[in-house]
């Protein structure tokens, strides 16, 4: 391993594949019978100790960029500007007082927790974090991660109901009908990638979305189904993560702290550990589906290592997450399942449509005309419902008369 | 003679076969918003509003008891205490009613010197209720902070003036208790100019924003007539269309002398309370402007008037102000002695909490705090 | 169209973002305790007691005429009055509290005090972090915490303070020049006076016309 | 519309009310109006509906403890003197005790000719505190603003509102048994309290916690 490193072998080749081949120097070492048993668990234990550290660091970003939205600084006490801060919060919450309600239902209280975080980290099984760097090649990855996705919500529905008060059931209904609700468009938005790149295995995705024209990636993303399915996808994501808008079922205004109202201790700090590891796992998916996974944004940056350009999108998209958390007031439960069922779901349903529009229109050099018919098709539901809404004299700026 | 139009609670829930699932929730005293020890008793059926019941009385301290053993220069600091965002305008209103009481006038100075320090308040009361009400619709923090940070600067104004940032006890009875120090006039007018600025960024962030519509728009809708059988007063009552604005209706002190307009709202909704404390922070504005441009030198109080020994002739009066509320009344029973006899504050909060439960009737849990954010209530001023 | 309302907003929290950076002005906080906002003038917290010279208990202003404590809203003043007399700056023989507690857990520093002292004998301190462990007598603060020097009045409230002292050297050379105009007269009234003066402990009668009695007030005292 | 022209309407509309007009010395005065209890709910739907009094801003409940009058009055009496009987002046004291009630305060104000203030008065006929000496009629139902003034006044001072649709102690708690706001009310000693410097405080804190169960608190305060 170490002739390895000194052998100047360090072309962005190496660099890129460094932790494959680390496995690989590894491996070579145990004795044949435990290697499977060694190659999963060497897989799994960074994937262990890199997300719940970025999650220490999305929490400092977090309170730090929040921060600076509104004109402070953000915890800077802590370690040098306030990087050490997470560690304090970790600390904090191993030492607090773990409180059981006396009416709780004992097991399914301390269950939780755990189911939540357990299937949070499942869904890091399909994702490519870099060049071969994916845990499991299932060829049916997107899937698996739906699947797995929506154990979440029962953990949710465990906690508010097994801590028996009224807060946290509220929350806990709350929390089971938004993430029901937006589960299909997340599903629906995630179609229209599977279509194009033609497989569900999350490594033929980034396959299919590597190359470049001259300098520019062929992301799905560039593509008129492609944006309006990452906006689709990028709602769901918040609403599925109880991020900022969406975030109801802990509406701290009204209803406290929703579901986990009855949690203290470090079971708080799993749920929110299990909570930001569901967030990213979604944007993560977001960037294998429509961001060209692991693959540079343009193509002579491509000597930069792959998995780096993973973690810096998936930064982007934390960033911004903090920023919509930092200026959007929430909305009220029926307008969000209005939301959902009745402009995320069409839009998602029509977005498939144009993706198959897409995939038989010509390409070669009729593609402008290709964009501008997909382009209008998607357009005209919105200028459709802005419409409507001006006619149904709602969400109209209003004109004041003064009197003297 | 339309008769009472009481609001009817629903004992029982709209849909049959829902009654045993009716949940009685209490919301308050310790609720992130029910801004100070306020508490709601209020039944839902799922997330729907049944029955709601406000409880007062957790900050009741009986200020009226107190002021009756107090002189009437004793009682001047307590009214600081009463709204405690907004002392000085409560300061104005007992001055103003013991000025009338026993015929007290008030030099030139002064007059203009609490206009600017109440119409300083009235943009300061309304930018933190800007921020307070986004705040309990999620906006996590941003337009609090944009409004607490104008907050700062005109805090810093009074405690240069008054000594305190929010406790000033600063009028006296014929007038103001200190002159302002040197440089405090062009500080107030710097502040004064850069205000829009922060008017804009508000606008810009959240005015014209879709979820705030959303969530704003025909909830809470109050009608005019049962705004004017509960007496509500202020801003709420302006957004259901009722011109009533005391500082053109009583035309107390020297408002007169100033250009400034009452915005009046048509539907009555929480969207309206919204802006027109939006619109009425412009018009503050400009009478700032024009006061902080003509304000004259002289004595700021009648170098006669002696702090002690203060007697009112016999006699009532019921003095009232434009608070940044609504209409803060003081009625005074004086008995010749140097404590007063009987000493009664309207409070504009409690009397606007008369129709929260018609506001919220039908709504659900989001709305009842998005709601009793538009009545802007301050629990120092509801339980006295 | 429907969404620009949303992106106006989130504009401008990303100009208040990245603002934050590049110009100073937008960083509204204060790094406390390690950088402190510059002390306001005019700004009070809780009363205390002035005194003239070195020694506090000597030249102590105040003359225990116990105004301030009847004019206390909260009534958390609490003075006791000397048997004994001792002179004070102008060298007459005045009164002296001989203890003088202010409950500051009960005071709301409404500076009502200041206003009625007809001696100039109390004023606003600035000083606002007052920890301690003991809730009776750690904020029940006596005389000796009370006492500060002018020149520390002098030190917080600078106008304030030559305003007030100007007063008072006006007023003493006013006292002083009555006093050298009409010797003969107080000589004559001093003498059948001396005998009177050695029992009777309340001396407002018999003292010569020309004693530096302050505003009428003085007549209220107990 | 000044008062007397408003009470000569209401006696002429409203047959058998009895009004009364309470002059105002104060510079400002705002002479008040007072109705008997039976006809009060009559002449307020009046004035709300024929005299625009539609804005019902502000109710006070006001106690008066009965006062007594001692007066010198010359008065001629027969006094034997030293040559038998003679009628002599002699001013003797003579006490007239005025009878106190408690009273209630309504200022109406009118939003469409924005007139000022029409202080109406509701007297009870006496202040011995029985129930039926302590009702008055409730205006809620004529001004809707009335609903919690009324109940504070209810709460502090123990007048009784009938008609009032929801009458409950608006800011003590419930199981409170006393009206605090009356003149002749005495503040309850069970409730544990600070020890303050001052003496008849202290004095009190010490007669209460005599049995040396009160809060461990140092002789005399910080001396």
């Amino acid at each position: 391993m170490i002739a390895l490193m000194n052998s100047g072998a360090f072309s962005a080749e190496n660099l890129d594949q460094i932790f494959v081949l680390a496995k690989h120097a590894l491996l070579a070492r145990t004795p044949g019978m435990l290697q499977p048993l060694a190659s999963a668990i060497i897989s799994i234990v960074p994937l262990m100790i890199v997300f719940p550290l970025l999650f220490a660091i999305t929490t400092i970003l977090e309170r730090k960029g929040l921060g600076r939205m509104q004109n402070r600084y953000g915890p800077n006490r802590v370690g040098p500007f306030g990087l050490l801060q997470p560690a304090a919060d970790g600390i904090k919450a191993l030492i607090k007082e773990d409180v059981v309600p006396a009416a709780a239902d004992q097991l399914v209280h301390f269950f939780a927790p755990v189911v939540f975080v357990a299937a949070a980290f499942l869904g890091y099984s399909v994702l490519p974090i870099g060049r071969n760097m994916v845990l499991v090649n299932l060829n049916a990855g997107v899937l698996f991660f739906f699947a797995v996705g929506s154990v979440v919500e029962l953990s949710v529905f465990m906690a508010g109901w097994s801590s028996r008060s009224k807060y946290s059931l509220l929350g806990a209904m709350r929390a089971i009908a938004q993430m029901i609700s937006y589960e299909v468009p997340l599903v629906l938005a995630a179609v229209p990638a599977i279509m194009a790149a033609g497989s569900l295995s999350t490594v033929d995705i980034v396959e299919a979305q590597a190359g470049y024209t001259g300098i520019f990636p062929h992301w799905f993303l560039f593509t008129p189904w492609g944006i309006v399915g990452f906006g689709l996808f990028l709602i769901a994501a918040t609403a599925e993560s109880n991020r900022s808008p969406f975030d109801l079922p802990e509406g701290e205004s009204e209803i406290i702290a929703g579901y986990f109202i009855e949690y203290s201790g470090f079971k708080f700090a799993l749920f929110f550990l299990a909570e930001y590891l569901g967030m990213f796992a979604t944007s993560a998916l977001g960037i294998t589906l429509f961001l060209g996974g692991w693959s540079a944004p343009l193509s002579f940056l491509s000597f930069i290592p792959s998995w780096i350009w993973f973690f810096t999108k998936l930064l982007a998209l934390i960033f911004f997450f903090i920023w919509i958390r930092g200026t959007l007031p929430r909305l009220r439960m029926d307008q969000l399942m209005g939301f959902a069922w009745k402009f995320i779901l069409p839009m998602a349903l029509l977005n498939v449509f144009v993706t198959g529009l897409w995939r038989f229109l010509p390409a070669g050099p009729l593609n402008s005309i290709r964009w501008a018919v997909c382009a209008a098709v998607l357009a005209a539901p919105c200028i459709v419902l802005s419409q409507s809404l001006k006619q149904k004299k709602k969400l109209l700026l209003r004109t004041y008369h003064f009197a003297e | 003679m339309s008769t009472l139009t009481l609001p009817t609670p629903l004992t029982t829930s709209p849909e049959p076969g829902h009654e045993e699932r009716l949940l009685e929730v209490s919301m308050g005293p310790q609720h992130p918003s029910t801004h100070g020890v306020f508490r709601m008793n209020v039944v839902l059926d799922g997330e729907r509003v049944v029955r709601l019941k406000p409880v007062f009385g957790y900050l009741h301290r009986n200020h009226e008891k107190i002021a009756e053993n107090e002189t009437y220069l004793g009682s001047m600091p307590y009214t600081d205490r009463l709204d405690y965002i907004c002392s000085l305008t409560n300061n104005w209103g007992y001055a103003l009613a013991v000025e009338q009481l026993a015929g007290i006038t008030v030099p030139e100075r002064a007059e203009y010197l609490r206009v600017i320090t109440a119409e300083l308040t009235r943009l300061l009361n309304h930018a933190c209720l800007l921020g307070f009400l986004l705040q309990d619709m999620g906006a996590s923090g941003t337009p609090l902070m944009y409004a607490f940070r104008e907050r700062e600067k005109i805090l810093d104004l009074f405690e240069a003036l008054t000594g305190a940032r929010m406790m000033c006890n600063y009028m006296r009875f014929g007038g103001c208790r200190v002159d302002t120090p040197a440089g405090w006039l062009d500080q107030a007018r710097k502040v004064v100019a850069d205000f829009p600025k922060f008017l804009d960024e508000f606008e810009k962030l959240l005015v014209s924003n879709e979820i705030l519509m959303e969530r704003t728009q025909g909830v809470g809708v109050l009608s005019r007539e049962l705004a004017i059988a509960s007496a509500i007063s202020g801003p709420m009552a302006r957004a259901s269309g009722l011109n009533y604005d005391i500082r053109k209706v009583d035309n107390y002190g020297i408002y007169s002398r100033f250009s400034f307009r009452v915005p009046l709202g048509s539907h009555g909704d929480v969207y309206d309370r919204y802006m027109i404390r939006f619109l009425e922070m412009r018009e503050s504005l400009k009478i700032l402007n024009e006061a902080l441009r003509d304000i004259p030198a002289g004595p700021i109080i009648d170098p006669k008037s002696k702090p002690r020994g203060f007697r009112p002739k016999p006699g009532e009066h019921y003095g009232r102000i434009e608070a940044p509320k609504g209409e803060l009344g003081f009625y005074l029973i004086s008995d010749g002695s140097p404590n007063p006899y009987r000493y009664r504050v309207r409070p504009p909060s409690l009397i606007n909490l008369t129709v929260l439960e018609d506001l919220c009737l039908g709504h659900n849990v989001a709305d009842v705090v998005v709601i009793l954010g538009s009545v802007d209530i301050v629990l120092g001023e509801v339980d006295r | 169209m429907i969404g620009n309302g949303i992106l106006k907003g989130l504009t401008e929290t990303a100009r208040n973002f990245f603002g934050s950076y590049v110009s100073k002005d937008r960083l509204t906080t204060v790094q406390y305790p390690e950088q402190k906002i510059p002390q306001i003038e005019a700004s009070r917290n809780f009363p205390f007691l002035v005194y003239d010279g070195a020694d506090w208990d000597a030249g102590m202003r105040c003359v225990a005429c116990q105004i301030c404590e009847k004019e206390c809203p909260p009534k958390c003043i609490f003075i006791e009055k000397s048997k004994d007399k001792k002179p004070d700056a102008v060298g007459k023989a005045q009164f002296y509290p001989a203890r003088f507690d202010i409950d500051i857990s009960v005071c709301m520093s409404c500076q009502i005090c200041v206003e009625v002292c007809p001696f100039d004998a109390i004023k606003m301190d600035v000083e606002f972090d007052l920890p301690t462990d003991n809730r009776f007598s750690g904020l029940l603060l006596d005389r000796h915490k009370l006492a500060k020097s002018n020149d520390y009045y002098h030190q917080i409230h600078p106008t304030e303070a030559s305003a007030v002292d100007a007063a008072l050297a006006e007023e003493r050379a006013k006292t002083a020049a009555k006093a050298a105009a009409a010797p003969p007269v107080a000589a004559a009234a001093a003498k059948p006076a001396a005998p009177a003066t050695a029992a009777t402990a309340t001396s407002a009668a018999p003292q010569p016309a020309a004693a530096s009695t302050p505003k009428p007030a003085e007549g209220d005292a107990k | 519309m000044d008062l007397t022209a408003i009470q000569s309407e209401l006696e002429k509309s409203i047959p058998g009310c009895r009004l009364e007009i309470v002059p105002n010395p104060a510079p400002a005065a705002q002479h008040s109006l007072v109705v008997d209890a039976d006809h009060a709910v009559l002449v307020a739907t009046y004035l709300r509906d024929f005299l625009h009094f539609d804005y019902c801003s502000n109710v006070t409940g006001v106690d008066f403890l009965p006062k007594e009058l001692s007066e010198k009055i010359k008065v001629k009496k027969t006094v034997d003197g030293p040559n038998g009987p003679e009628e002599k002046e002699v001013d003797e004291v003579r006490k007239t005790t005025i009878p106190g009630y408690l009273e209630v305060v309504y200022h109406l104000f009118s939003t469409t000719n924005r007139t000022g203030p029409l202080p109406l008065r509701l007297r009870t006929p006496n202040r011995d505190l029985t129930r039926e000496s302590l009702t008055l009629p409730s205006l809620t139902p004529v001004w809707r603003s009335c609903e919690f003034q009324e109940r504070e006044v209810y709460d502090l001072f123990g007048i009784h509102f009938d008609g009032h649709p929801d009458l409950r102690r608006l800011l003590m708690w419930d199981e409170f048994t006393d009206h605090p706001m009356r003149r002749d009310y005495v503040d309850p000693d069970d409730y544990e309290y600070e020890p303050t410097a001052h003496d008849e405080v202290l004095a009190r804190h010490r007669a209460h916690y005599s049995t040396g169960a009160g809060p461990a608190f140092p002789e005399g305060g910080g001396q």
